[in-house]
């Protein structure tokens, strides 16, 4: 066993976690600044952060992350990290020549209280920073909330380049989230087919999926331009997906420029899908294409004709609560089981808002937010599961309890795919589905006896 | 197979490469990184000075992580029965769980937490009110969970400076428990200049709470302990099976695949191997003065160094039966070794390598390519001090800086019970003239080529420069630098991790190596770069069809 | 075992095929026939071959596949089936209304020599088909080739209605081969990206992987039009993918009505799909775009990434000619090994081209036209492979031997997602990529000791 | 779980629905189907008369199969030990392989060929030149590789029209054998109307090459057989177990799960139990005229019919101690079946479902849907005789037409050492007088509502009006129908393969069913057919947020 010494036994812990189902703000941050163009995220504090962050990144899309660091020293640590940014600002202007820097802060310049705008106002200053270029500053101390955090604080941080010229450019902001550079794609591959004009905000899509070429480019094509992030300001209105991740620069929006706001959920799977596009036609005023809607069908085509692999199956998850919230109602929606539901990142909403789809289940539903994936485990102990859903960490659990593992979420370090396949829209509601489906079935294959062993599935 | 289309040679001029890789930098930062870029001029017993160990230039992308992974990480990583609990945000824990490949075996007692990451997971109510409550309750909830031998406490970047005294805590836990050693380790993140200070903190501490506290006599004969190896893809378990089969017994390896146990009672080891010079000569050097242990440097990376190093520990020991064991064992494992060597070779020989890692491996794993016919023709260290590059004969002239006078040097006197000296004075002057060099390391300058480019906490810009100037087939660094040095078309091997192979350690660790770096050097992938529209680009305008 | 009475040793077979890597030329016809929009496939024979090729395709798809038969009984096999079909234009003009009834044969109207062609003529001189509706012929006897056989020969037929006016219309048409609808959907895109306006036939796409809706169609949207057949001869080339598959309607057309042909490989992995978009790019005088480059890139980019889990593993295949033949290539060219290859179509050229392919690796290859699973399984007893490629049967052998199984070619009876996701062209590529490395994976990561369990992959 | 939106009440007048359904076809095709579908007005013992065993109209889109289907798909393909050998083009031999759910247990022997396919795979030469060499070379290669005790030889299309005697080939390589028996069926595509001609051929060769071939006594008291019972979906193995338990000896098992030996012992038995009257009555007409065993008519589908059978089974042989042991299986295995039930009628009670399949199938598996409070409004066979409908007493007003004359009546006469009669004719007799119906089967029409609509050979066409016109819960029939039906956003249920479900039979089967129908009728899937815009589909025609 990978995983010997957890007990079944659950006892309350309230000052250990136990193999997490989260990390810390800076990294969000780092990606959320990876999905603007001509941008070099910078990690201000220790350098070890930043190293952890950029292999955390680069093992999950098996891409160059790069992103620099104000390495503090003792020093630093003591009087302060100013000059480490200052220092950080030329030398990265001169070396790198970046559009913009996105700076973060951490654990470390956060106890020590530096001000990254202060820094920025000197840095402007004293010509550390070019007139032409551009400072974003995200607070995202590692002591609260979590990765998700981190990513929605430096996308709030991006909508401080928006203006109000005062005329409407007749676009529609579509804040992601933290989704995989092809589902950001998807999302824009969607909305073309609705034939709306849309900024989206950040867009890894072109960053952290690029191709092997020979060349190696700092800044790839890929990205939300800064022309574009200024636009927002004008634009008609914004759609937020996913609260967790995208609610707050939405609001922030609203509130400096007048932009009115929607937050929905993340468009995984058929109902969230379903709002998402509705929602788009509806505040867009167009109509929802033949194309589109022949999606729509496959998808619930798929549905009906598995529907006696899911139908009831039990369903552990563990993940980001934007991402959770969204499959847990899919999974409802095909008639499985979700059981177990964990997420790292604290918020009562969350479980509030798990009960709410749970709701007259045949089955009780655990779930936890700020929970760990040993907690899961031991709930996985005393109710076993079909299936688990999880981030890569999933798979000793997986391995130990002997149930199928379908990868989802983040990190994903051992399998390869998300950077190219999106699983939102209702596209990515297939692929899941598939996912799902080859799992399940695998499993079946494999244990069926000889002599129920089913050629036609 | 096929070779990758033959590439244009490239002519050029160290002194050139060197200054096209300092054009772009502010004068500042040219001047000093111009101290860390060496055209090598080695001889024997004179080399160049290097700057080294000196701190990261903020805003540059380096290849460095911190003082934290370098002691939580690496050091105490690969001990499989200590609960290693992080204070701190919970991010720090995160990053250092699972990530290295150090390879485990559960044993027979079937204690290993190395699947889990422990951390208080601090909030920012623990900042503002300080932690140490909540690290007391987590270690006593992971005592009442567990059971473990022992509890470490690693410190992350905000613990020192709001002044939890974690030591005090554990203190207070270890003497609570009775059955559980609890200790501390301040390697906050921004210590020192890169892991090598998080290294020094993590031994520094296994030295003074596990080292030499369990008297219990051991079994068996020409006993070692074997330091600064981790088990990276099971290098450790392949330098155990040599060892085991020579009759050679490992007490304790630090710290691949260690137990709690083995540092309790390495003490009673004859003698100390050291693998990785710069992450732990220090400790080999406290287990001399202390307990009376000599030292010799080995390489276990590289056919010939691996029987090198055999015969070194042979010698030591001195009994015929052990070095004739030593040279069968030597004799059966070579001929695999030779034919897969001999099977490779027509098509690695010539080719080029860059290696950007640690420690030793930028050293040790010259060996390797040498074996291939294989030039490493540009190389250089992540977080290495001078000896390390020209020897441990510069030790006594090393400055110590502010960033190094942070990192605690533990003064340790000759235990009074324990100290016993394994050989005479005589005897040792015996070994030494017949050639067993103690507590002696040449460095890395010494056996490298002239004229090739040395650099220190090489970053990602000079990376690609160099890689586009010199062309190398392959380069190797770390999981950072992998896929911007890919994109290149130059495929990268991770000497860190080793991306998912392994072990290249001992005799079938070189088999493994040549394999792998076969396998990298001569694929087809790497000659698809250009599509044939590409290749043949012009466009007739109309349909040919016409 | 499920196979338990396969043998090791391999004795030759002369006369007795024991689970074969093929079918009757029929089902091949009757999918071709459901590429083109308004078009009833009928099987002129008995009634069983119809059920047995619906059956079949539907089991496949997971779709409806409407087909009439001529219900020969008896009488009609020893009196000719011509009154059967006339009766069968009749009742299907009247009751289903099609624009078009793809006639094939069977073994048995084949053994009794009905001319389908002169039945035809009587079925429009008696009115039986009315004068604006079409009649495709096929003469698809099951004891010759396979269902590949019968796929090319309908293409064929479609080449009947091509009309050459004599004043070129600017398009390419592309014969893309029995391919997926996701498949065909996909090459479309692509030369979509390529700016080039195609002809493709047959299109199964919206045929065979429609929407759930509420209503049922029998003729979906799909499908190639008959004005689109028409206007294939007066196209300015043909690209026909897959000698087997597409080879001779493209020659049909050349000689009917001067249309230039090239015949090249199935568009399946890097090498195959390069001379796929560079021969679009010569024979049309078009400029790739950035965005095809890109979707190559990405694919090398994944092998690169990749190759370790790839390089020298060993694999069996079995499928037909034209998808075993780009499959081959793909392996080698990702430098894996495939050592057992198995069609059931006869054709010495195969054998020919694999040993091309294949010629330089380090081991030997098994290669067989007319193979059957029977063999390629004692193959893999005497030389075990790390991976199964092929059709749904091969489960029986992979569980028996414990060894990972990529489903791929038809039918695929037990798994989704070959409707939705394409497996032609660069992206297809990835799928592939994704799908074998998956495989490699997961069976890595149940048999790793826990010494070497691997979080990153 | 969330029950589908409800529908609009459907107001439908059965005759309106038949003229519906024959509105749109030419006149000789509407007259034809008119006769075969039939409003019901069944009363007991007065069964109006339906047309059914007749041709196929060509062009119409059927669900039917072929004579070979019958014979090698559904009769002979779940017999595990015998090498079924296809000669015929490929195609027969591929569609026939594994394609039909009959589990299999290999059993002690473990000779277990289901999961292979053969064929001679015959080629234009063979067409022209003929066949037979081939199917001779095909045989000796299968006896050589597998030694089977029996190699089964089956014609496909052309073998007939080339005239291959593949009868004359089998008893030459029996003879050469020796030690395997080899036989073969005339089972060509084109004979008869529909499967029912195959299964009639199969079971005639099976009659005369097998059974009553071994007369080595058996074991088991309560010896029986069960005729027509295919192990779909592992129907024959939850039948065993309720056997086993009752201590009844299941001898042979026509034909699911069946061996050589089994069918070889089978006129051991005392009584005939027939599952499926269409496929199967014949035989057991066949085994009572020549070896004296009585048969009766039981139904296994359906919790109360299973204890129906069980207890007729009982009854037959009158031992008080298996009357017993028949209730107490019954009293021990029913809660849970009511529970189940008890369960799923809340959600299922006053839905209606439609029955196309078999058979038998149709009329059976009303008896589950009742279980659940489920009506069948719409039911019919796809390869059933008259009788099957209407009931045996029908037999003999049948019709010889052209296409039954052609398959063969076997004329058995009483065995000269074999043929012992089970019971005297007195005892037949009381036996009759207690209710237990000997030889009688009454047929689907009485066991069905009036006004329900019956319809034989029912087609894609008609099945897609009567759906949209009768709007049911659920439609069984078989998978070419199973996909364009769910278009309709009506779920679908298998009745030859069960899908992926099963076993249906017995009690564990009627829990299993009970459960399979809960989840299609009131999945929420099909609540999800229309898309939000589509069910508010008003445009605002500008950015609602402007």
């Amino acid at each position: 066993m990978l995983l010997r010494h957890t007990p079944k036994e659950i006892s309350e812990r309230k000052a250990l976690t136990i193999n997490p189902a989260k990390t810390c703000q800076p990294i969000g941050a780092m990606y959320a600044a990876l999905g603007i163009h001509g941008c070099l995220p910078h990690s201000h504090g220790s350098q070890g952060c930043c190293a952890y962050h950029r292999s955390t990144l680069t093992r999950h899309y098996k891409e160059p992350v790069s992103a620099a660091t104000s390495s503090f020293t003792e020093g630093a640590s003591v009087f302060g990290g100013q000059a480490n940014l200052m220092q950080a600002f030329n030398n990265i202007f001169t070396i790198y020549d970046p559009d913009v820097i996105a700076v973060h802060t951490t654990c470390l310049s956060e106890t020590i209280g530096d001000d990254l705008k202060q820094i920025r106002k000197k840095g402007y200053a004293e010509g550390k920073i070019p007139k032409n270029k551009y400072v974003l500053c995200a607070s995202t101390p590692s002591y609260v909330g979590s990765h998700v955090t981190g990513f929605s604080t430096m996308v709030k941080a991006m909508t401080e380049l928006a203006e109000n010229t005062g005329k409407k450019n007749g676009k529609v902001n579509i804040i992601p989230g933290w989704v995989e550079p092809a589902d950001m794609e998807e999302i824009k591959r969607i909305t073309g087919l609705l034939g709306i004009d849309t900024i989206l905000f950040p867009d890894t899509s072109g960053v952290l999926n690029g191709p092997l070429t020979g060349k190696f480019s700092m800044f790839p094509q890929g990205g939300t331009t800064i022309e574009e992030l200024k636009a927002t300001g004008d634009a008609v209105g914004t759609l937020a997906l996913g609260e967790w991740c995208s609610g707050e620069a939405a609001r922030e929006l609203d509130k400096q420029c007048k932009v009115p706001c929607t937050v929905i959920d993340m468009p995984f799977g058929l109902k969230a899908t379903d709002r998402f596009v509705d929602t788009l036609r509806t505040v867009a005023g167009v109509s929802v294409p033949e194309s589109l809607a022949r999606e729509r069908g496959q998808l619930l085509d798929l549905i009906s004709d598995m529907h006696q692999y899911l139908y009831h199956k039990k369903v552990a998850i563990a993940g980001d609560p934007d991402q959770v919230i969204a499959m847990t109602e899919f999974l409802v929606s095909i008639d499985m089981l979700p059981v177990h539901i964990v997420t790292g990142t604290p918020g009562k909403k969350f479980e509030k808002r798990i009960r709410e789809i749970t709701e007259g289940l045949p089955c009780e539903v655990n779930v936890k937010a700020k929970g760990d994936l040993f907690l899961l485990h031991q709930w996985m102990k005393n109710e076993p599961v079909d299936l688990l859903i999880s981030n890569t960490y999933g798979k000793y659990i997986a391995r130990d309890e002997d149930i199928p593992l379908v990868r989802w979420g983040f990190p994903i370090l051992d399998r390869q795919g998300h950077q190219y396949f999106p699983t939102v829209g209702y596209k990515g509601g297939i692929r899941l589905l598939e996912k799902i489906l080859g799992a399940l079935l695998d499993r079946k294959d494999r244990d069926d006896p000889e002599t129920s062993f089913e050629l036609v599935l | 197979m096929t070779t990758a289309p033959e590439k244009k040679p490239v002519q050029w001029d160290p002194t050139d490469i060197k200054a096209e890789l300092l054009k772009k930098y502010p004068p500042k930062v040219a001047r000093k990184r111009a101290r860390q870029i060496l055209i090598n001029e080695a001889l024997e017993n004179d080399t160049p000075e290097i700057l080294a160990n000196v701190r990261t230039i903020p805003g540059i992308i380096t290849m460095r992580g911190c003082t934290y992974a370098g002691c939580k990480g690496v050091i105490l990583g690969p001990t499989r029965d200590i609960v290693n609990l992080v204070h701190g945000p919970i991010g720090c824990s995160f990053y250092a769980w699972l990530t290295r490949r150090n390879q485990t075996d559960a044993g027979e007692d079937g204690e290993q937490y190395m699947n889990y990451t422990f951390s208080t997971d601090m909030q920012d109510s623990d900042i503002i009110f300080g932690g140490e409550k909540k690290l007391e309750m987590a270690i006593q909830e992971a005592y009442d969970t567990f059971h473990p031998k022992a509890i470490a406490v690693f410190a992350t970047c905000p613990v020192g400076l709001i002044g939890d005294d974690i030591h005090t805590v554990a203190r207070k836990m270890k003497e609570k428990f009775g059955d559980c050693n609890v200790f501390a380790f301040s390697c906050e993140g921004y210590k020192g200049v890169s892991q090598s200070a998080g290294h020094h903190i993590a031994n520094n501490q296994v030295f003074r709470h596990i080292v030499g506290t369990n008297d219990e006599p051991q079994e068996g004969e020409y006993r070692i302990n074997l330091l600064g190896e981790y088990n990276i893809g099971g290098d450790g378990f392949e330098i155990d099976r040599i060892f085991k089969k020579c009759g050679i017994t490992n007490v304790a390896t630090f710290s691949g695949n260690s137990t709690y146990d083995q540092f309790a009672t390495s003490h009673q080891a004859d003698l100390n191997c050291v693998m990785c010079h710069r992450s732990i000569n220090y400790v080999a050097d406290m287990l001399e003065t202390k307990f009376g242990i000599p030292w010799v440097k080995v390489n276990f990376i590289g056919a010939e160094a691996t029987a090198k190093s055999l015969r070194k520990i042979a010698a030591y020991f001195g009994d015929q039966e052990l070095i004739d064991r030593v040279e069968k064992v030597i004799e059966e494992e070579m001929p695999a070794v030779k034919a897969a060597q001999e099977d490779v070779l027509p098509r690695t020989s010539g080719k080029t390598a860059m290696i950007f890692v640690g420690g030793s491996r930028a050293h040790h794993y010259q060996e390797l390519f040498k074996e291939m016919g294989m030039k490493t023709i540009s190389a250089g260290y992540e977080f290495a001090h001078r000896d390390d590059y020209e020897g441990r004969h510069v030790l006594p002239k090393l400055k110590v800086d502010a960033d190094s006078r942070n990192i605690e040097e533990i003064e340790v006197e000759p235990d009074e019970t324990r100290y016993r000296p394994r050989k005479t004075p005589e005897e040792l002057k015996a070994l030494e003239e017949a050639g067993l060099k103690f507590k002696s390391y040449e460095g890395l300058l010494p056996d490298m080529e002239e004229g090739t480019l040395v650099i220190d906490d090489l970053n990602q810009y000079e990376a690609e420069k160099l890689v586009e100037l010199m062309k190398p087939d392959i380069f190797c660094a770390g999981i950072k630098e992998k896929f911007s040095i890919q994109k290149l078309g130059i495929p990268m091997k991770q000497l860190h991790s080793y991306d998912s192979g392994g072990p290249y350690a001992g005799f079938k660790g070189a088999i493994n190596f040549y394999n792998e770096i076969d396998r990298l050097v001569n694929s087809r992938v790497w000659s698809y770069m250009k599509a044939p529209w590409q290749e043949n680009p012009q466009l007739s305008g109309a349909y040919v069809w016409e």
